[in-house]
């Protein structure tokens, strides 16, 4: 999966004809073999650009930033990340016209060691939903299945669970880099900010931590699109990826099916309801 | 009800922490306003008896209560936290309870997930009629929160 | 900082008995920024009273909380209260300690007392977050707005008109009157329906606080309760009313000829027509299906004879808008087309007739001047048979429910063609008797005996034709044997169904409808009259099935709550809604998809202060939010917050145990 | 006189509401199902009786009645039912319940149609197609009624119209097994 | 040239023999392929689902089988009977896969997937072959001849599972007659049921209802009876006389198949049509074709529409 010359391309005819103030894409990392994001306001960085299986990072990130408001963007989305981008337009966070988007049909990232992701392994939509035009054959859409790893902590006992989490969230810094990365945290005033969350400001100790990203995690249920950016990002390498997958399966498997930014102007999972919605659970 | 637990009570989260003889749960009750408190009013002006373990917050209508609501009273001073609100199609607000109702299974869900149990936190749809209702759930949830013993899940700091 | 008083009440033994008030009081007394805490035997007394006010003066409290029964209880009294002492009613909290604590712990007054400590310190907590909050006044529009001019809307436009509010009518057909207008003698009474309806349709057209808009539609509602705004189509109906004078002439000469709606079909009128002489207002309008100038450009017959010139074909359809503070529904009802019924020959038998038919046919106004014929040869009926329940109460070709009216108007046509053809005779299939009013049960006994109609119990299976006659066959489930009638004429007593564009218009009002399209009431038994959108109020079968007396009451009934709502220029609301910190708001609009009111609209704010560019964020109307809180719960950005259950204010009570 | 609430009422009415798949209890006795009935004048007591007997929990009458066996199955009365009732399932079930424990009407009629019935499947289990003559001539000996439509016969057989002997099917076995297999079914439990 | 697998049901050929012959002629012309289950057996109507309940489903479920092999669309039925025992059998069985496994036990032939639909004859040529392509097919219109078209109980009922026409008053055959210019008059009993299965163990039954029938289509002023169906055609011919004997009436109405009558119009001599077989000659009423219509009749509709709207 290749797609360099195609999308710079695309740049240099969209900067050309003067279609765009910034294109987004991705640049080749000096020191290893991963990638960083690149975002060009000129024509002159585009031999920069690249695109292959290492392009991991979901750069709808980006249109929550100052500089790209009401700005005429190009940006390159894989299956994953159109989910986002589908999300951002539902709750009016990018505008369409603003927007040229090159899509890709996704043949799944692969970490350093080569191997697929395992997001990509269990990708639902690896095709972009919204392009204005499309790179790449189009991939299967696999059926949605249960994360394997929240699987297997559900075989685990409580105690288990318990104790791996409370370790697991002991080791949160509270850098705030996975809201910072994600394209669906675009919030001005937020609970995991430990200055100014009303919530769970003071000392960073477990407990705080523990339950703003649980709160957090809430906050995405419903419209996480699974891309990790988040986890990626986190420093002390938190694997987020199960709280936000454990939302996910509850809501796929109890509200018909949700899975987020599938449809156009469909909104996340909290802000619509179902008369046949689990009630069982209630006394 | 308040007689001393003569049992040992451990921790259901962390089977190592044992309870004091004297411990009693904390369980914090967030009620609507139109169904649930009118009905645990009902419960008191019929004078039905139930465990004195629960501390009543009124919200306007389920669909108030914010996932957070749960997590911070587990955080802090909560052993145990029930929701009520009015059943479903009864909303005084025609249909807070539904949007409620999709947040709590999520919000339960997770936090059975990550360690705390499922008894924890519980929820009733309690109409302004159901007074013995109110009633039996205050006392069922009081009931499984007592055998869970008290709770310490990420609060190690309280126990330094 | 904060200084809060705490009152604790006896509620003589009730609360006394069972909690230690003093040690409550002592305990609260340890309460940072509680400034001043009592106990007293009855709070909710004068001296109570009293006693809380002093003490804000005396001790500048910032806040006050009276522990006590339940909030639902006397919140008020206190609010009040403390607003008399200078403070602002909002910074009450009332900690429920009867209803939570003295009354459902009797057995413990340890636990009792010290849940009561926890309840008087969260509330304490509370209170100190508590915002000054001031009552919301909305100003009110004191017009109202009746749609559809039958008579649920005449009764209810006259009573509200005769309050001195004014009124605007708006009549979908060229005349008021509606259905009513169609019936000849009215049950239990059999009262000229003609002759108690116009009097009123000509008060409606003279009433100086009425102004009627015919032949027009409503197209759109925006606002709030007291501040509407209808969109309203008038159509175009070619005829100047302001100058015509409803001589007449232009329909006496005109050329072409239509079936007459009003009587079903069984006349014809012109195509620039009144739809009955009664008509009000009582001015023409032209058909443009039919109108030969509108249809072909030649005629203008009309136009010619017209002296007052008021024809004027190249008229248009035109949109006027009022503003009104309160709307009554009373679109009224559609009968049920019975082309399912194949086995009664609905459509192949001419001689099977709805009742309207036959109401209009017996009707001294009617097609036939009041002689029952057979449309097949216009010859005068002897046996006549009447089947009930056909729609109604019948799932698979109509809808589930009973009509209301059909058994009473089924009686009274019985007794009509005795009066009308006196060698007659009148066999009556029902399913049961339903006659639950007030006079009811002796009108169908006096068609039972006076008219002698044959009643007999059971659903009609087949209609077939015999030479002239109609073989109707049952069963009458009385005797348990089939039985066969040779009827000249058969009536089919038709259900009552919801007008088909009832749904629209719920839309367009937004007001709720159930599945049959009828108009849904805010409360089945205690707000029949009222919808979920306030100020909107629903009258006559527009909501459900009635008979004339339901209707005229129910139309009065909405009159009585418009008149309530336009009692003062400005309506009061509770301060406990919620409203949106526009610099938190991200404009992600989900506040909008879960608000329940459609109390959330969109604002174009500037990025920063001094800044051209512009984002959208939500913004909460004031008059229509009734404090849910559903927005401020999906808010991820702490933007939406609701008054008197703000965050903080959540926090401190939970943090407070 | 019959008097309730003595023994339990709704126990046949579950059993024909469970196997006919309907529910009885919806009928609200309009009557239009018997006035429908091409044949209840025929019928001791008509569809609609039937079902108020059925809530009443009168089984040995309705069990007894000829109403199930005059039944068409000719799905008018279904058709017209206000309620959707699929009577002539109703009836079906009631003539099973009926043989399973070969209860049955004293009329001729009926018996003679059970008879018919047990010839004609008899026919058919034997030669797999039907088979007129033998039909009518056996019927009428085993009904003690030798000359009913012998009228009727020659000319039709002049006509060609019925065959003197049986058109046989190849495998007239496989039905033989069907009907063995068939009734070990019955056989089963539900 | 369309296929269609034929399921003549057992009087096809016996009692009925004119229909099976004459449906076959009419299929030729329409270019229809007919192919015949091989060794299909008796669907067991009516006895079968009155005595026992796998039996009922057995029977039929065995010729759907049998269907499938021949790999058509669809199966046409002759008769009405035979027809409404496997469309229920079909209908049942689709709806319940445990049920039909259990009474595929029966069966050795293979197993049910239920690839074929079920259609009556008269709904096969009316749906699929279609009154354009019939009028284009008239060679000899039926001008004059007057019919009441009698579809009985079966054909369109009950409507859930026959989804054919309406279930009281149906008019598909009633088109076919029109086009192929016959007149079909006006007819109530169009769908009452004939008796059917009593034929032979209550006869006086199935007089009487016949009886009905015949007095009213009579009465309605046709010439005869179309029919579609085997057993209805028996119980309104072979039991006229008896019918005349009880009512005391002469009815001579000829009873015949409606593809007796599309033949006929295509151009095929009365004598392929197998007349002979009819307890009730037919000849005299077929001799009304050709004959104009009486033009009264219409002169004298347009007067009662004047004076309905006279009034």
């Amino acid at each position: 999966m290749d797609y360099t010359k195609q999308i710079q391309e695309i740049a240099s005819r969209l900067f050309a004809e003067n279609k765009i103030d910034f294109f987004i894409g991705y640049k080749q990392n000096l020191f290893d073999t991963n990638q960083v994001p690149l975002l060009l306001t000129n024509a002159d960085g585009i031999s920069q650009l690249v695109f292959n299986d290492k392009s991991n990072y979901n750069l709808t990130t980006y249109l929550k930033f100052e500089h790209t408001r009401n700005k005429r963007v190009g940006l390159v989305v894989k299956g994953c990340d159109s989910r986002a981008l589908n999300l951002l337009l539902t709750e009016h966070q990018a505008k369409r016209e603003n927007l040229y988007i090159v899509g890709i049909c996704c043949e799944g990232i692969v970490d350093e060691n080569g191997n697929k992701q395992q997001n990509c392994t269990e990708c639902v939509m690896p095709n972009a939903l919204v392009y204005d035009e499309l790179l790449g054959e189009k991939q299967p859409e696999k059926k949605y299945a249960p994360n394997a790893d929240v699987k297997a902590w559900h075989d685990k006992s409580l105690t288990e669970r318990g104790e791996y989490f409370e370790n697991v969230f002991e080791n949160c810094i509270r850098c705030n880099a996975c809201r910072h990365s994600c394209p669906l945290c675009y919030c001005s005033k937020c609970c995991i900010d430990q200055e100014t969350s009303t919530l769970y400001n003071g000392a960073n100790t477990l407990s705080n931590a523990a339950h703003a990203l649980l709160t957090w995690s809430l906050h995405l249920a419903g419209r996480c699109v699974d891309c990790r950016n988040c986890e990626r990002a986190c420093p002390s390498h938190l694997p987020l990826h199960l709280l936000h997958k454990q939302n996910e399966m509850v809501i796929y498997e109890n509200f018909q099916n949700h899975l987020s930014g599938m449809e156009k102007d469909e909104p996340g999972a909290f802000y619509k309801y179902n008369l046949k919605d689990p009630d069982d659970f209630i006394m | 009800m308040s007689d001393t637990i003569t049992e040992k009570i451990v921790s259901a989260e962390n089977p190592s922490l044992e309870a004091p003889s004297d411990w009693q749960p904390v369980i914090i009750g967030i009620l609507c306003n139109w169904c649930s408190y009118a009905g645990s009013d009902l419960t008191g002006t019929s004078r039905l008896q139930y465990p004195p373990n629960i501390r009543i917050i009124r919200v306007p209508c389920s669909s108030r209560v914010d996932p957070w609501f749960i997590i911070k009273s587990l955080q802090t001073s909560a052993d145990g936290v029930l929701i009520s609100g009015c059943h479903p199609g009864d909303c005084h607000y025609i249909a807070g309870n539904y949007y409620a109702r999709r947040r709590f299974l999520v919000t339960k869900e997770l936090l059975k997930f990550v360690g705390y149990h499922e008894n924890r936190v519980q929820f009733s749809w309690v109409s302004a009629a159901e007074g013995p209702k109110f009633a039996k759930v205050v006392a069922k949830v009081t009931e499984d929160v007592k055998k869970l013993g008290p709770l310490h899940k990420y609060r190690k700091e309280d126990l330094l | 900082m904060a200084r809060v008083g705490v009152f604790v009440c006896f509620c003589g033994a009730n609360i006394a008995d069972f909690v230690d008030v003093n040690e409550v009081v002592e305990e609260t007394k340890k309460i940072k920024d509680v400034k001043f805490a009592i106990n007293y035997k009855y709070m909710c007394s004068d001296p109570g009273q009293g006693l809380i006010k002093q003490a804000i003066i005396e001790n500048k409290l910032t806040s006050v909380v009276v522990a006590a029964c339940s909030p639902r209880m006397h919140e008020k009294t206190f609010r009040r209260a403390i607003s008399e002492a200078g403070l602002n009613p909002f910074l009450l909290e009332i900690a429920n300690i009867r209803e939570h604590s003295s009354w459902v712990h009797q057995k413990d007054k340890k636990s009792a007392t010290a849940k009561s400590c926890d309840l008087v310190r969260m509330a304490v907590a509370k209170s100190i977050a508590n915002e000054q909050l001031h009552e919301i006044s909305v100003p009110v529009t004191k017009r109202a707005l009746v749609i559809g001019g039958g008579i649920a809307g005449i009764q209810a436009a006259l009573d509200i008109a005769d309050a001195h509010i004014p009124v605007v009518l708006v009549e979908k057909s060229p005349s008021i009157g509606g259905r009513m207008a169609q019936l000849d003698e009215t049950f239990p009474t059999l009262d000229c329906s003609q002759c108690i309806l116009t009097p009123r349709m000509v008060d409606v057209a003279t009433h100086p606080y009425i102004e009627l808009i015919p032949y027009s539609e409503v197209i759109g509602l925006d606002g709030y309760v007291g501040n509407y705004k209808v969109q309203i189509k008038k159509k175009a109906s070619y005829v100047n009313f302001s100058s015509c004078t409803g001589c007449g002439a232009c329909s006496q000469k005109c050329p072409v000829k239509v079936p007459n709606e009003f009587n079903l079909g069984h006349d014809k009128r012109k195509a620039i027509y009144s739809p009955f002489p009664q008509a009000v207002p009582n001015k023409p309008v032209i058909d443009a299906e039919h109108c030969l100038m509108l249809t072909k450009g030649k005629c203008g017959i009309c136009k010619k004879t017209c002296e007052k010139g008021s024809i004027d074909y190249d008229m248009k359809d035109e949109i006027i808008e009022r503003e009104v503070g309160a709307v009554v529904v009373a679109t009224g009802y559609e009968l049920y087309d019975a082309s399912p019924y194949e086995e009664y020959g609905v459509g192949r038998f001419k001689d099977v007739i709805s009742s309207l038919e036959f109401e209009r046919m017996v009707s001294a106004s009617g097609p036939t001047n009041g002689t029952p014929i057979r449309p097949s040869d216009g010859e005068i009926p002897k046996n006549v048979v009447f089947i009930k329940c056909v729609g109604s109460r019948d799932e698979a070709k109509g809808i589930e429910y009973c009509s209301k009216i059909c058994c009473m108007y089924t009686a009274k046509h019985a007794m009509l063609l005795h009066h009308k053809v006196h060698d007659s005779h009148a066999f009556i299939f029902y399913m049961d008797i339903r006659a639950a009013g007030k006079g009811y049960e002796e009108f169908v006994k006096r068609a039972q005996v006076e008219t002698a109609a044959t009643y007999l119990r059971g659903r009609v299976s087949k209609i077939y034709q015999k030479g002239k006659k109609l073989i109707v066959r049952g069963e009458d489930a009385q005797i348990g044997q089939i039985v066969e009638v040779e009827a000249d004429l058969v009536v089919l007593a038709t259900a009552v169904m919801a007008q088909k564009d009832n749904p629209d218009l719920a839309r367009r009002l937004g007001i709720s409808y159930d599945k049959y399209g009828f108009l849904s009431e805010a409360h089945p038994k205690l707000r029949p009259v009222e919808t979920s959108k306030a100020g909107i109020f629903l009258a006559g079968c527009t909501q459900a099935p009635k008979d004339i007396p339901d209707t005229v009451s129910q139309a009065s009934a909405c009159a009585a709550k418009v008149c309530g709502l336009f009692a003062s220029d400005t309506m009061k609301k509770d301060p406990m809604i919620s409203h949106i910190v526009q610099e938190n708001c991200t404009g992600c609009q989900n506040c909008i998809r879960v608000c329940p009111y459609t109390a959330i609209v969109t604002e174009e704010i500037p990025i920063a202060p001094r800044s051209t560019e512009m984002r959208t964020v939500a913004k909460v109307n004031e008059g229509v939010c009734q404090g849910c809180g559903s927005c401020v719960a999906v808010c991820r950005s702490f933007a939406a917050t609701l008054s008197g259950f703000t965050d903080k204010q959540i926090i401190n009570e939970i943090l407070a145990i | 006189m019959i008097t309730l609430g003595i023994k339990d009422q709704h126990t046949f009415l579950d059993e024909v509401n469970k196997k006919s798949g309907c529910n009885i209890l919806e009928c609200y006795q309009c009557g239009k199902c018997s006035g429908t009935c091409p044949v209840s004048m025929y019928m001791d007591i008509t569809p609609r009786q039937v079902m108020q007997f059925i809530k009443l929990g009168m089984k040995d009458e309705v069990l007894v009645a000829n109403t199930s066996w005059f039944c068409l199955t000719c799905a008018a009365c279904s058709g017209r039912c206000p309620r959707q009732i699929d009577i002539p399932r109703v009836m079906e079930t009631i003539r099973h319940i009926a043989i399973e424990e070969n209860v049955s009407s004293k009329s001729k009629k009926v018996k003679d149609i059970r008879k018919f019935h047990d010839i004609f499947l008899d026919m058919v289990r034997r030669y797999g197609r039907g088979y007129e003559l033998r039909l009518m001539a056996e019927f009428n000996i085993r009904t003690r009624n030798y000359f009913k439509d012998m009228l009727l016969a020659p000319p039709a057989l002049l006509k060609g119209k019925i065959k003197l002997f049986p058109a046989r099917m190849k495998t007239a076995k496989a039905i033989k097994r069907m009907f063995a297999m068939a009734k070990k079914l019955e056989e089963q439990p539900k | 040239m369309k296929k269609l697998t034929y399921f003549p049901g057992c009087s096809a050929h016996g009692t009925s023999e004119e229909f099976d012959h004459t449906l076959k002629l009419v299929m030729k012309s329409l270019e229809v392929e007919l192919d015949e289950i091989p060794d299909w057996n008796c669907c067991g109507a009516t006895s079968a689902h009155v005595m026992t309940e796998n039996l009922a489903l057995a029977l039929p479920l065995r010729n759907l089988i049998l269907a499938e092999a021949l790999h058509n669309d669809s199966m046409g039925i002759a008769c009405a009977s035979c027809y409404a025992r496997h469309k229920v059998t079909k209908y049942e069985l689709d709806k319940d896969p445990v049920l039909a496994k259990k009474i595929n036990t029966t069966i050795d032939e293979g197993t049910y997937h239920g690839t074929v639909e079920v259609k009556s004859m008269l709904q096969f040529v009316y749906e699929e072959i279609g009154i354009e392509k019939i009028k284009s097919l008239v060679k000899k219109p039926l001008t004059g001849l007057k019919v009441a078209c009698y579809y009985g109980c079966l054909l369109t009922r009950p409507k859930a599972i026959t989804q054919f026409d309406s279930p009281e008053y149906p008019m598909s055959m009633d088109r076919i007659m029109e086009a192929l210019g016959a007149t079909a008059v006006p007819f109530d009993f169009k769908t009452e049921c004939c008796g059917a299965s009593f034929s032979i163990s209550s006869s006086d039954v199935v007089l009487s209802l016949s009886g009905k029938i015949l007095e009213y289509a009579k009465a309605s002023g046709a010439d005869m009876i179309v029919v579609a169906c085997p057993l209805c055609q028996s119980n309104l011919d072979m039991r006229q006389p008896g019918v005349e004997k009880l009512f005391h009436v002469k009815l001579n109405l000829p009873v015949m198949y409606f593809t007796q009558l599309l033949a006929l119009a295509f151009g095929y001599d009365q004598k392929d049509l197998m007349l002979g077989k009819h307890i009730v000659p037919v000849e005299e009423a077929l001799a009304k074709i050709g004959k104009e219509p009486e033009k009264k009749e219409e002169i004298k509709s347009k007067k009662t529409v004047e004076s309905e709207e006279a009034k």
